[in-house]
């Protein structure tokens, strides 16, 4: 923890410099978008990012701003994966398609050390773009905010999502008396939603019953991206990290093989007796498919996906009988895994005012609250705030986890240190190898790649 | 017979003066689009080329790629014999099945075009589709297949194909299976309604029972045809990737990590694009030779298309 | 005895069809399922049709145009696969000239790398030449790789058509182009067709170079498809209803040259 | 010891009736030569000798045994085929030795018998050829080489010589009679043609629609065709037919008078080209239209309303030119009398 709260101290320090010279511009004059806008009226400017409800709200919203500004905005829409990679093809061959992009915040560092990416430090301070209403400072999360658009103590974005993961139980069967009965029989204590991981371990095994289709908790065992961000969460809550360092831009000595991440990564596989047969085989598309159907008691899953499950009654079967928490905690307290896509503007783009003008604006107050309820996750606590918003049944556990989001090496290689775990998680999961070979394995590969500044600081003997 | 004798009139129809123009525009697009682009990647597997990391920028590193390739990436290597395994255990079936299924059609159905056109069906589906298809079909919770291996019996309740690592291959096999087999049906089909009737009546007379009229005259009268059908199946299995990335992602761990799925990663995840594009040559080389000698040895000599 | 062979082997026949079938079957069904008919975890063969998966990708989801993209690419790409393959084809046919074979051979490589290894040196390729992110990039690029197929097959149906033909075209006072194009092509028609459904089905669910080399507003599709598959839930209903228009005219074309194809599919290697 | 076809007939799936009630029995040991126009029914008859089909009713019998339902490898039979039916893919000495191989022929036996027949067939130096390097001929002799190495008792030939051209044709025929004589073995040979028919025959059966309508040795199927499709069917160049009506002892037909020792009444008179005498004083006058010279003999073609009629002779015809009126005689042995309405031989 002491790690975590001096990088705080440095980043805040640099916040608060910035914020008193924006407050100092702001009270000089007047600012409207529409006369911000002036100078790119007709201007088209196009995006790109993950087709889901965030980015589909934000193409209903983008004919308003058109209508204020004389600015077009037209969205491409990809899955995941792909709109990554059209991305990065579109860098590097510098032809400046996107005039601002949406990625998953890993990416930064890649797009930052390549001088892809325009830093915004120049439109915050810019009288003519910048509106004395927008106060990233104070509106956001603020670790939220660092963790997802900043690199190298350098703000190259806004969050277009904050992410994180929470637990989901049903509390229904929890909150049932005739299993509250026999839970506290069988284990000695009440039966309520867990508080640690001992305990949601005892909970997973009280509600697998595979002769009622009904299972304990479901892993997202895939060899796909999911597993990690998953395993992260596990990772964290246990005192364990992939690397030491104090921000997402630092590298440091690798310590993902470090005895917590063992044990974190043990107890995380002791959980695949609860779940369901085909648990490897789940990313994060099958466990909400179990989830709407009422196969599965609690797990480990993304915020923002907690609409479909808990609202959308054409698709879920549980509506209302859903609860949310944070993570369970362990030795590392409770932490969540965080992740966002960030707003990004590329050095390539041919508008970047006017995209600047785009996100501030998609910033607000009022295109925030829409997004968020459109199946959006929002970095602004004044929106999670707002009664509509509260309303929702996993608002208060999605504002706990955003408060205890922790980072992750955004470096360059992230992609690749995050392939390497994918890779050999999936090899411990599927009995390949046991934990700790997995994880000294991926120790090494990651040392490896990162080079000098990662030595292994549990080295294998 | 001399090749003139076979061919009197090759050089009076098309003369080479005449025949360039007709062959320029075909030989010019392959050669700037399909060898531009290989010569590049040729040229990036010598550099260290990467879209991720700021410091390689693509200088070159002459064969440095390739010797790690060769001594130092298990990796590959687990791919590679993964994929070889791949291809022989699914064009074995497909061929054997195949064939199997093309007699039973050659012997007993006449009217055979709705038949055949049916079975076209799997292979004209897009990969990304049928790849979705089975995840679908074979997903453990309500997969409609997984549902009755359930029922019958032939899959333990408590496991699921994608989940048990030593069930992952066999499936991919059997899919790739059901998507080709009609493929090697329908070749061999033809292959059998063009065969001469002649031979066999012969044989008959000859006294050879229906074995070895099987072994004895059908078997080595296809024989261009069963190599083609194998040369084909074999180039694109080994190009296998859209259904399994789908399906498993090469997972769990890696038994099911062919090398498109590992060129992918190493392209795609982890822009390493000069070691990709070594890997991409590797790949490309051991296809080629392979085919060559096939083709050279075993094709050629028997179909002599065009050369009449 | 011979009957009751014929009875099995119809049977057996019948069996593998269905084995054939069911999963487009099942994707059809699934195409007018709701999600929780398609979560079920016991099949359902029988539910409450709904149309809504059909508006809601190609209407709400804006996927109508890709089909129009698909079309363009598809046949654009078919037409210069066939306008520039079958002269070479004609040449390897019909002259013999040193290295033929060899060159021959060259074509049919072209086939052999994995598209996923050679993608990216293609799309730098193509940026250099500033195609990318244009309809160009992606119909040259599937008129490349589908012309080794073209001479393929077409070399073996022009083999089939004797000289003589070619022959009395010239002595009626036609050019050898001409009588290529007014004697030889319509006698191949046929295989023509057959080569070209082939493309057509080739461009048509080619994924990757359509992925990387076209904009967002060409896309085809096949690229579309992924994009249905979300953190927040695959929508299976609207793959399949992707998938079921993806594949209904490349059933009826298949239906429609079905014979030729499978000739053609042995390129030449049979006769008749 | 003889081979019987007993009411054999052979209805195809698309409705043909290719053999029709077919009676036919020969002796071991002989030349039976199956003649007939195309689709007469003649391969199909020999298909079902050899047991490549099957009879739709009938039965068949080698020696008095049923084999009707026997499969082909049990009925001792060789055949050669039209396109001699070789195996592409294997070499000369393979293709002769594959029968034995079948029959599990030990290894010395078996090149001691391939070795013997090529050299009677004089094929010994192309042994280790391919089929595709043999020419016509070559590929001829050992497709038959094939259908003899085991000694078959019988051996089927299906048109073998009509893919040769006509010099080769001439010279195997003479080698396969040869052959004949040699081996003393039972030959059915299947042709459209009937000089081969004529040269190579013992005796000759000639079908028509899948009936047979003659058999007999070549000389009475030339001198005594039993009716006039026979009597058309034989000689080149064919015998002339001419319908007309006989009263009181003198046959009429347009410009054609002769004295007939038949009946009054329709009838159908026939006379080979080669037995019409010209000039003289008997018969009658008929114009000249064509003359073909073959040498030694001249054909002259003289036509009339009622059609042409045809002579073949040896003697010198220069002063002959054609619009010339000849006369024409008929003598009278030389005379074949049809019936009028269904072509049978009337004596």
């Amino acid at each position: 923890m002491l790690r975590q709260s001096s990088k705080f101290s440095l980043l805040s320090t640099a916040l608060l410099t910035t914020a008193t010279s924006f407050a100092l511009m702001g009270s000089a004059y007047a600012w409207s978008l529409e006369e911000a806008a002036a100078p790119y009226k007709g201007v088209t400017i196009r995006t790109i990012g993950e087709a889901l409800p965030p980015l589909e709200a934000m193409s209903k919203l983008a004919p308003e701003f058109e209508q204020r500004t004389g600015i077009k905005v037209e969205i491409e829409m990809y899955e995941h994966s792909e709109a990554v990679s059209k991305v990065m093809l579109d860098l590097n061959s510098k032809r400046g398609r996107y005039d601002f992009i949406i990625q998953p915040h890993r990416e930064l560092g890649k797009f930052v050390t390549n001088g892809h990416v325009q830093p915004l430090g120049d439109f915050l301070q810019s009288a003519e773009l910048r509106d004395p209403e927008f106060k990233p400072d104070e509106q956001l999360y603020q670790r939220l905010w660092k963790e997802i658009s900043w690199y190298n103590d350098q703000v190259y974005g806004f969050p277009f999502t904050a992410l994180s993961m929470y637990m989901w139980y049903r509390s229904d069967l929890l909150g049932d008396e005739k299993e509250k009965e026999g839970f506290k029989a069988k284990y000695g204590y009440d039966l309520a939603p867990a508080k640690n991981w001992d305990q949601y371990r005892d909970i997973a095994e009280w509600f697998t019953r595979p002769d009622q289709n009904l299972y304990g908790t479901a892993l997202q065992g895939k060899r796909h991206e999911a597993l990690w961000y998953e395993w992260l969460n596990f990772l964290y809550s246990f005192g364990g990290d992939m690397l030491e360092a104090k921000s997402g831009s630092e590298c440091g000595p690798v310590i993902v093989n470090s005895p917590q991440a063992i044990a974190a990564t043990e107890y995380y596989k002791s959980l695949k007796a609860f779940s369901p047969p085909d648990t490897l085989n789940y990313f994060w598309d099958d466990v909400m498919a179990l989830m709407q159907q009422g196969t599965v008691a609690q797990l480990i899953m993304w915020n923002d996906a907690t609409y479909a499950v808990a609202v959308d009654e054409s698709a879920s079967t549980v509506v209302g009988k859903m609860g949310f928490d944070t993570v369970p905690e362990g030795e590392g307290g409770t932490i969540a895994q965080a992740e966002g896509w960030t707003y990004l503007i590329p050095t390539s783009s041919k508008n970047k005012e006017a995209a600047y003008l785009f996100i501030q604006w998609m910033m607000d107050y009022d295109q925030q609250l829409r997004q968020h309820l459109n199946g959006g996750a929002t970095a602004r606590p004044d929106v999670y705030a707002s009664d509509e918003v509260q309303k929702l049944p996993y608002s208060k556990a999605s504002m706990a986890s955003n408060e205890v989001a922790k980072p992750k090496p955004t470096l360059p290689q992230s992609s690749e240190i995050t392939d390497i775990l994918v890779r050999e998680l999936s090899s411990y999961l599927a009995d390949e190898k046991s934990a700790k070979e997995a994880l000294d394995r991926s120790a090494e590969e990651i040392s490896a790649l990162l080079g000098s500044c990662a030595p292994m600081k549990y080295p294998v003997q | 017979m001399s090749k003139t004798a076979a061919n009197p009139h090759g050089r009076f129809l098309l003369d080479h003066g005449s025949s360039l123009p007709l062959i320029l525009p075909a030989t010019l697009l392959v050669l700037v689009f399909l060898v531009g682009p290989f010569g590049y990647m040729t040229y990036t597997a010598m550099t260290d080329l990467s879209f991720a990391n700021p410091d390689q920028k693509g200088a070159f590193i002459g064969f440095d790629n390739f010797r790690q390739l060769m001594r130092n990436d298990p990796i590959f290597w687990g791919s590679f014999w993964l994929t070889v395994r791949f291809v022989l255990a699914a064009v074995c079936i497909e061929f054997v099945l195949g064939f199997a299924i093309a007699l039973l059609i050659w012997h007993f159905i006449k009217r055979q075009r709705l038949l055949t056109t049916l079975l076209l069906v799997p292979m004209m589906l897009a990969p990304v589709a049928v790849g979705l298809i089975w995840r679908l079909l074979l997903q453990g919770d309500f997969g409609m297949v997984t549902y009755y291996l359930h029922k019958l019996g032939l899959l333990s309740k408590a496991s699921a194909i994608f989940s048990t690592p030593s069930l992952v291959m066999p499936a991919i096999i059997a899919i790739d299976v059901w998507q080709w087999t009609p493929f090697v049906t329908l070749i061999i089909l033809a292959g059998l309604m063009s065969l001469p009737k002649s031979p066999f009546e012969a044989a008959t007379i000859d006294g050879a029972g229906p074995w070895r009229q099987f072994t004895d005259i059908m078997l080595p009268l296809l024989r261009p045809i069963i190599a083609l059908v194998l040369l084909l199946r074999g180039i694109d299995a080994f190009k296998e990737f859209d259904k399994v990335f789908i399906m498993t992602g090469g997972g769990p761990g890696t038994v099911s990590e062919l090398l498109s799925i590992y060129a992918y990663r190493v392209n795609f995840k982890n822009w390493n694009l000069g070691y990709g594009a070594t890997v991409a040559f590797m790949v490309y080389l051991v296809v080629l030779i392979l085919c060559s000698v096939f083709y050279k040895a075993v094709y050629w000599k028997s179909a002599n298309i065009g050369g009449r | 005895m011979n009957r009751s062979y014929k009875i099995l082997a119809v049977g057996v026949l019948a069996c593998i069809l269905v084995i054939t079938l069911t999963p487009y079957l099942w994707m059809l069904l699934t195409s007018f399922k709701g999600r929780l008919d398609i979560l079920s975890p016991d099949p359902r063969w029988f539910f409450t049709p709904t149309l809504d998966n059909y508006p809601a990708v190609f209407i709400d989801k804006d996927y109508l145009p890709l089909v129009l993209n698909s079309l363009i690419i598809s046949t654009a790409s078919t037409i210069l696969s066939i306008c520039i393959g079958a002269p070479a084809a004609y040449v390897f046919a019909r002259t013999d000239f040193p290295g033929k074979e060899d060159l021959f051979f060259f074509f049919l490589t072209t086939r052999m790398a994995p598209p996923i290894s050679i993608a990216v040196p293609l799309f730098m390729f193509f940026t250099l030449l500033g195609l990318t992110d244009t309809v160009y990039a992606v119909v040259i690029a599937h008129t490349t790789f589908n012309l080794s197929l073209v001479v393929w097959m077409m070399r073996g149906f022009f083999a089939e058509i004797p000289r003589e033909i070619d022959e009395a075209a010239m002595m009626d006072g036609r050019s050898r182009l001409g009588a290529f194009i007014r004697v030889i092509i319509p006698m191949a028609a046929p295989g023509v067709a057959a080569t070209a459904v082939l493309c057509f089905i080739l461009s048509w669910n080619e994924f990757l170079y359509a992925f990387i080399l076209v904009a967002f507003e060409g896309r085809p599709l096949t690229v579309g498809i992924p994009g249905l598959i979300t953190p927040h839930g695959t929508l299976w209903g609207q793959v399949a209803a992707v998938a079921v228009v993806a594949t209904l005219p490349i059933l009826i074309f298949t239906f429609l040259v079905q014979r030729h194809l499978v000739r053609g599919l042995t390129f030449g290697a049979v006769k008749g | 010891m003889a081979v019987s076809f007993t009411e054999v007939t052979k209805r195809f799936a698309d409705g043909t009736t290719a053999l029709d009630g077919l009676n036919l029995k020969f002796d071991l040991g002989e030349f039976v030569v199956l003649l007939g126009p195309s689709g007469s029914g003649k391969t199909t008859a020999c298909r079902i000798l050899a047991g490549l089909e099957h009879p739709s009713e009938g039965r068949i019998e080698i020696d008095g045994r049923d084999i009707t339902n026997l499969p082909p490898r049990m009925r001792g039979i060789g055949m050669v085929f039209q396109n001699y039916a070789l195996y592409s893919h294997k070499s000369v000495y393979e293709n002769i030795a594959y029968p034995l191989r079948i029959r599990k022929t030990s290894p010395a036996e078996l090149d001691r018998r391939v070795k013997d027949v090529a050299e009677l067939l004089q094929i010994g130096s192309y042994l280790h050829r391919r089929p595709s390097q043999l020419s016509g001929g070559q590929a001829q002799r050992v497709a038959v080489a094939r259908a003899l190495v085991w000694e078959p008792t019988i051996c089927l030939m299906d048109e073998p010589l009509s893919n040769l051209d006509a010099l080769l044709r001439l010279h195997m025929r003479t080698e396969l009679n040869r052959l004949h004589k040699r081996l003393n073995k039972t030959f059915v040979f299947v042709t459209h043609d009937q000089e081969e028919a004529m040269t190579l025959a013992s005796r000759i059966a000639i079908l028509k629609d899948g009936k047979l309508v003659q058999f007999d040795d070549p000389r009475t199927i030339y001198r005594r065709p039993a009716n006039r499709f026979v009597a058309e069917f034989m000689g080149r160049p064919a015998m002339n037919t001419m319908d007309g009506m006989v009263e009181n002892g003198v046959f009429r037909s347009g410009q054609v008078t002769c004295r007939v020792q038949c009946p009054d009444g329709p009838v159908t008179l026939g006379i080979r080209p080669e037995q019409i005498v010209l000039g003289g004083d008997e018969g009658f006058a008929m114009k000249l239209d064509v003359k073909e010279t073959v040498e030694p003999d001249t054909l002259l073609i003289f036509t009339n309303d009622k059609g042409t009629l045809t002579v073949r002779t040896q003697r010198d015809c220069d002063d002959l030119a054609p619009g010339q009126s000849v006369n024409i005689h008929f003598p009278p042995d030389s005379l074949h009398y049809f019936d009028a309405k269904t072509g049978e031989r009337l004596r």
